[in-house]
């Protein structure tokens, strides 16, 4: 049921490959966020979506009519900008009229399709406000409803977010999917925050240097991350040695305890060295009864970082960083100290290049 | 200490215009002997060939103006939008009439176009005015191509033009509906300058012999005493008029649209 | 042991009062963070003690001597702004050693005061980079040094890492307390990111409408929020109705179970209804054995942010946010499931305004 | 389609400039008949008239550019700085020599300082060039102006001063070692325009009766043929060979001092 298709999309500016063959399908409804550091690619793959830009190579279908060389302005395409972009002259009221208008609706539909946009963004008593009186949030919801009044088959959200404070960040991503959700349309969001793709989307795409990575949901990216950038970019990461005793079974050497993978190991010959990876929430101060993997090291440092406290811990050489939840009575790892921690075997990745 | 100079720099600035304008505001009112009256006023508001130069320089004014903007502001708009690269070259060539002498272009213009060239502009009156508003619409060119660009500056020109765009908007809309109602005040004062300029113009009128207004003010300062002051007192009046009218449209257009 | 000291400082612009009465010593080689949202009066005050700003009342003190009408140039003090601004005319070199020509020092004395401010930074071989040619990082990273050159008695950061990417800001900001700590100098960092505050400080100022709210730790400031307001500000809140049971002993009922606060309650009778807070991290998915303190409701969504997975519980109409650890196998809870939840007692707070 | 236009409206524009300048330069190359030749310039600059009148503007020209400099880069530094709700008054102030006449300007002079006021700077010939220069400095005080601020845009002013003074600099060192050297290209742009105006400005020169170069050019267009359009051309290279050299200057600067 693929809805939106790219089929091997190019994009040079120049000489300089900015996207290489980027392919994917996305399913009518379905929420995807690509996310990648700034110069990935993510935003030019947006804006040829969109029709500012020509692919080099490649075809853009959407439901299944090819879409590659027409104007923006003759897709069926909502875009939402990290901007806003509302327009200055015009109130809340004739923003969101603006797309109807120019299709040409009848007055009254226009009336009543506006209406119904502000009240699906709690901005009904706003219609005659000007942008520069708003918020920057209300701006942006906004713009949300001007993009949406058309009724687009594609919504396209270039860092809508970005702009804002942390808060108001937070509330508007989750009013977007809820938003996104009731009206069941499909929609493409760009972020270079992690945090903001893996809570709101349905699939991520992790781009780097012009192409997808990976593309998975938010638990497959940061629990089974295919690439070691991916693994690096998104989430913290500790990497400490360990020796392969048998690839097949997966099974290492973690210091003095044997430990068995969740995956076999290929590429490595049995008793070499290996770069076994971790979450810092998969290691824990060893209770009592030691866990099935144990790292002795001496704390280095403790941040008290609010819900979480960091602390860094030098096992050997490998600074290992884990997170345990804020407690008040909690005693806080004092640097100098030595220390016991326990692996949660299923959190141990090996990574590929 | 620096803050006594900067004041004194400001001062010296502003008494550079004031002291001129009183001096002559002071002389033009002294026609009748021993008192104060507005005499050289109505001696030139009475005389039609002031009526005749300033209608026919008006006139040119607003041609001047109107092909300015069509010229300007698709240009500027076009060059801000597509072809961000060319913009350090436009703003050079228009900046060119600052530095090529009005006489260099008049001289050229009637080389080009007399009597027996291709295209004899200047062999008709009509013809000499279209060569003079092509002159003052390089003259203005500046003025107006800086106004607004800068009135540009202050609006997302790409993003803008893109959000209307993905709703569905052609050229035509974007211009009409959304750029040119966010630079009207720009345009304003641009055409504005534009008004001023034409007006006191003297060169090429001149070489062009045609009857403006900048020649008139020259023959009146030549052979009388106290007219030309009267005369420099009113353009001087209603430009800073319309100077005032400029800055206080402006400063609403800004309040209006600026995060308070 | 107070070093930098200031009293009943106050300051408004027009009729407009931006500081009240603020007073706070702080000791050598202390550091201290400014936090508060913007238009609190943080920037305002660090400004009055660098000497941008005249106060309108009130006196500052470093080391004993009034600095209240001196000049900016006559206090002994550096300070590093958001914006980096290095003189963009000068190379790496110059930058750091403009303090010290300025003061005059003999030429030798400058080289060798500036190389070793660059093996500080780690920046040694970018001396004759000009501001341009380097990222931001390295260049808040010339602006520390160049702060820092002429032994300031007192260092001002005023959102240093404000501009900066998310993974450079969390290492610069270790950067940066590491070498106040390697200095001893005494330091006052104004930021509206609570994370920031929390983990470099040794105390912290949360500063609304012009006065400090609360001074103290990170964990105080988090774990025992003096008002409302710092409550809300930093971290995230839940709050649920409670019946007071008895204020002098601070037991409260939840639900149906009794609980003792960690303090008593006062200002309220017994047998009210009564706010109680807690942070997401307090309550966890009941086990087997109930605890302390126990609420069900039903599960309204649950966000996967990465190392945490955030759900959103009503119970009984208040919204209660709760944080689990990511962990590779654990089951997401789904919307529209019954779920019972357990408080942990030292984590409830009773909010005063 | 719009495209069209743009470029269209971009290249009647530079038509606008180079069509006079070919057919002058065409017609200064022909003052031995039935061949080209480069007679006309040969006559202009073995012309003692040319190179007297041609010194003098020089001269001058160069003197308005001292004192404009030292009168806008302080007051623009401290209006940004300090001063920031006076920057619309101050830029409006610098605009108003484009809208008042020079007729009018001097007229005032005249007026003020004849030789029976409280300082008749026109009785000797030093005290008009003073008045010139004065005259000249408030025609060129837009461009320069302009040019300066547009420089401190490009900079953060504010910062940068406060980073020096917390660093212990005084208002001497942060202007001479931090602001001037980061604007020194905008003076240099705007005190080439100050030349521009100053060599070729007629009016002024004209009534106060000093030799310039302006006047001598107007005399020499009035009573030869090809000699005005061979010192037209001569005054035209100088000019753009200037401005390409700062345009030169800038884009040094630019790569030298912005991020990659």
């Amino acid at each position: 049921m693929s809805f939106l298709t790219l089929t091997h999309l190019q994009k040079s500016f120049g000489s300089v490959k900015v996207v290489h063959d980027f392919n994917m399908t996305i399913d009518k409804g379905e929420f995807v966020s690509f996310l990648g550091p700034s110069g990935c690619g993510k935003t030019t793959v947006l804006r040829m979506i969109a029709g500012f830009e020509i692919p080099t190579g490649g075809t853009i279908e959407i439901a299944g009519k090819d879409q590659t060389h027409l104007r923006p302005n003759q897709r069926n395409i909502g875009m939402v900008f990290q901007a806003y972009a509302l327009f200055p002259n015009m109130n809340v009221f004739d923003n969101v009229a603006f797309g109807l208008k120019v299709a040409g609706k009848p007055k009254n539909e226009i009336e009543s399709r506006v209406k119904e946009m502000l009240k699906l963004i709690h901005l009904e008593h706003l219609a005659d406000r000007y942008p520069y009186q708003m918020s920057g949030g209300q701006q942006q919801r906004v713009a949300l409803a001007r993009a949406l009044a058309p009724k687009p088959e594609v919504l396209l959200l270039d860092e809508p977010l970005s702009a804002l404070d942390a808060k108001i960040r937070v509330s508007l991503r989750e009013e977007i999917r809820q938003i996104q959700r009731h009206l069941g349309i499909t929609t493409v969001f760009v972020t270079h925050d992690q945090e903001e793709a893996l809570s709101i989307s349905d699939r991520i795409v992790v781009m780097n240097g012009g192409k997808a990575d990976q593309i998975g949901t938010a638990p497959e990216i940061y629990n089974r991350p295919a690439t070691r950038f991916v693994a690096n970019f998104v989430g913290t990461l500790n990497v400490i040695e360990a020796t392969l005793v048998n690839g097949a079974t997966g099974v290492v050497k973690i210091g003095e305890e044997l430990v068995s993978l969740p995956q076999p190991v290929s590429g490595k010959a049995d008793g070499q060295s290996i770069s076994v990876a971790f979450r810092p929430e998969a290691a824990m101060v060893a209770g009592p009864a030691t866990g099935p993997a144990a790292l002795t090291g001496t704390v280095m440092s403790s941040n008290f970082l609010g819900s979480v406290m960091r602390t860094k811990v030098d096992v050997g050489g490998n600074i290992i960083s884990f997170d345990i939840f804020n407690h008040p009575s909690a005693l806080r790892p004092k640097a100098g100290e030595t220390l016991s921690l326990t692996l949660q075997k299923d959190g141990l990745m090996v990574l590929g290049d | 200490m620096k803050r006594f100079w900067a004041w004194g720099a400001l001062i010296i600035g502003l008494l550079y215009f004031i002291l001129p304008l009183i001096g002559m505001t002071n002389f033009s009112l002294k026609m009748r002997r021993g008192v104060y009256s507005f005499d050289a006023y109505a001696k030139v508001l009475a005389d039609t060939r002031f009526q005749e130069t300033f209608t026919y320089s008006v006139t040119l004014a607003l041609l001047t103006i109107l092909v300015g903007v069509f010229l300007v502001v698709p240009t500027a708009y076009w060059v801000r939008l597509k072809l961000p690269f060319l913009r350090p070259y436009v703003e050079f060539v228009t900046l060119l009439p600052l530095v090529i002498p009005a006489i260099v272009v008049v001289f050229g213009y009637i080389r080009l176009y007399n009597t027996s060239s291709w295209l004899p502009l200047t062999g008709t009156a009509l013809g000499t005015d279209v060569l003079l508003v092509a002159g003052y619409t390089m003259l203005a060119l500046p003025y107006m191509y800086r106004a607004v660009d800068t009135g540009l500056r202050t609006i997302d020109v790409t993003t803008l033009t893109e959000a209307a765009q993905s709703l569905g908007a052609g050229w035509f809309t974007i211009i009409t509906r959304i750029i040119l109602p966010n630079v009207l005040v720009a345009v304003l004062s641009g055409a504005f300058l534009t008004f001023a300029i034409v007006i006191g113009e003297f060169t090429m009128a001149a070489l062009l012999n045609r009857p403006a207004f900048g020649p008139y003010m020259q023959v009146l300062g030549a052979n009388r005493a106290y007219e030309p002051a009267a005369l420099a007192v009113i353009a001087f009046a209603i430009t800073w008029g319309c100077l005032g009218l400029i800055q206080l449209v402006s400063r609403f257009q800004k309040s209006a649209q600026r995060p308070v």
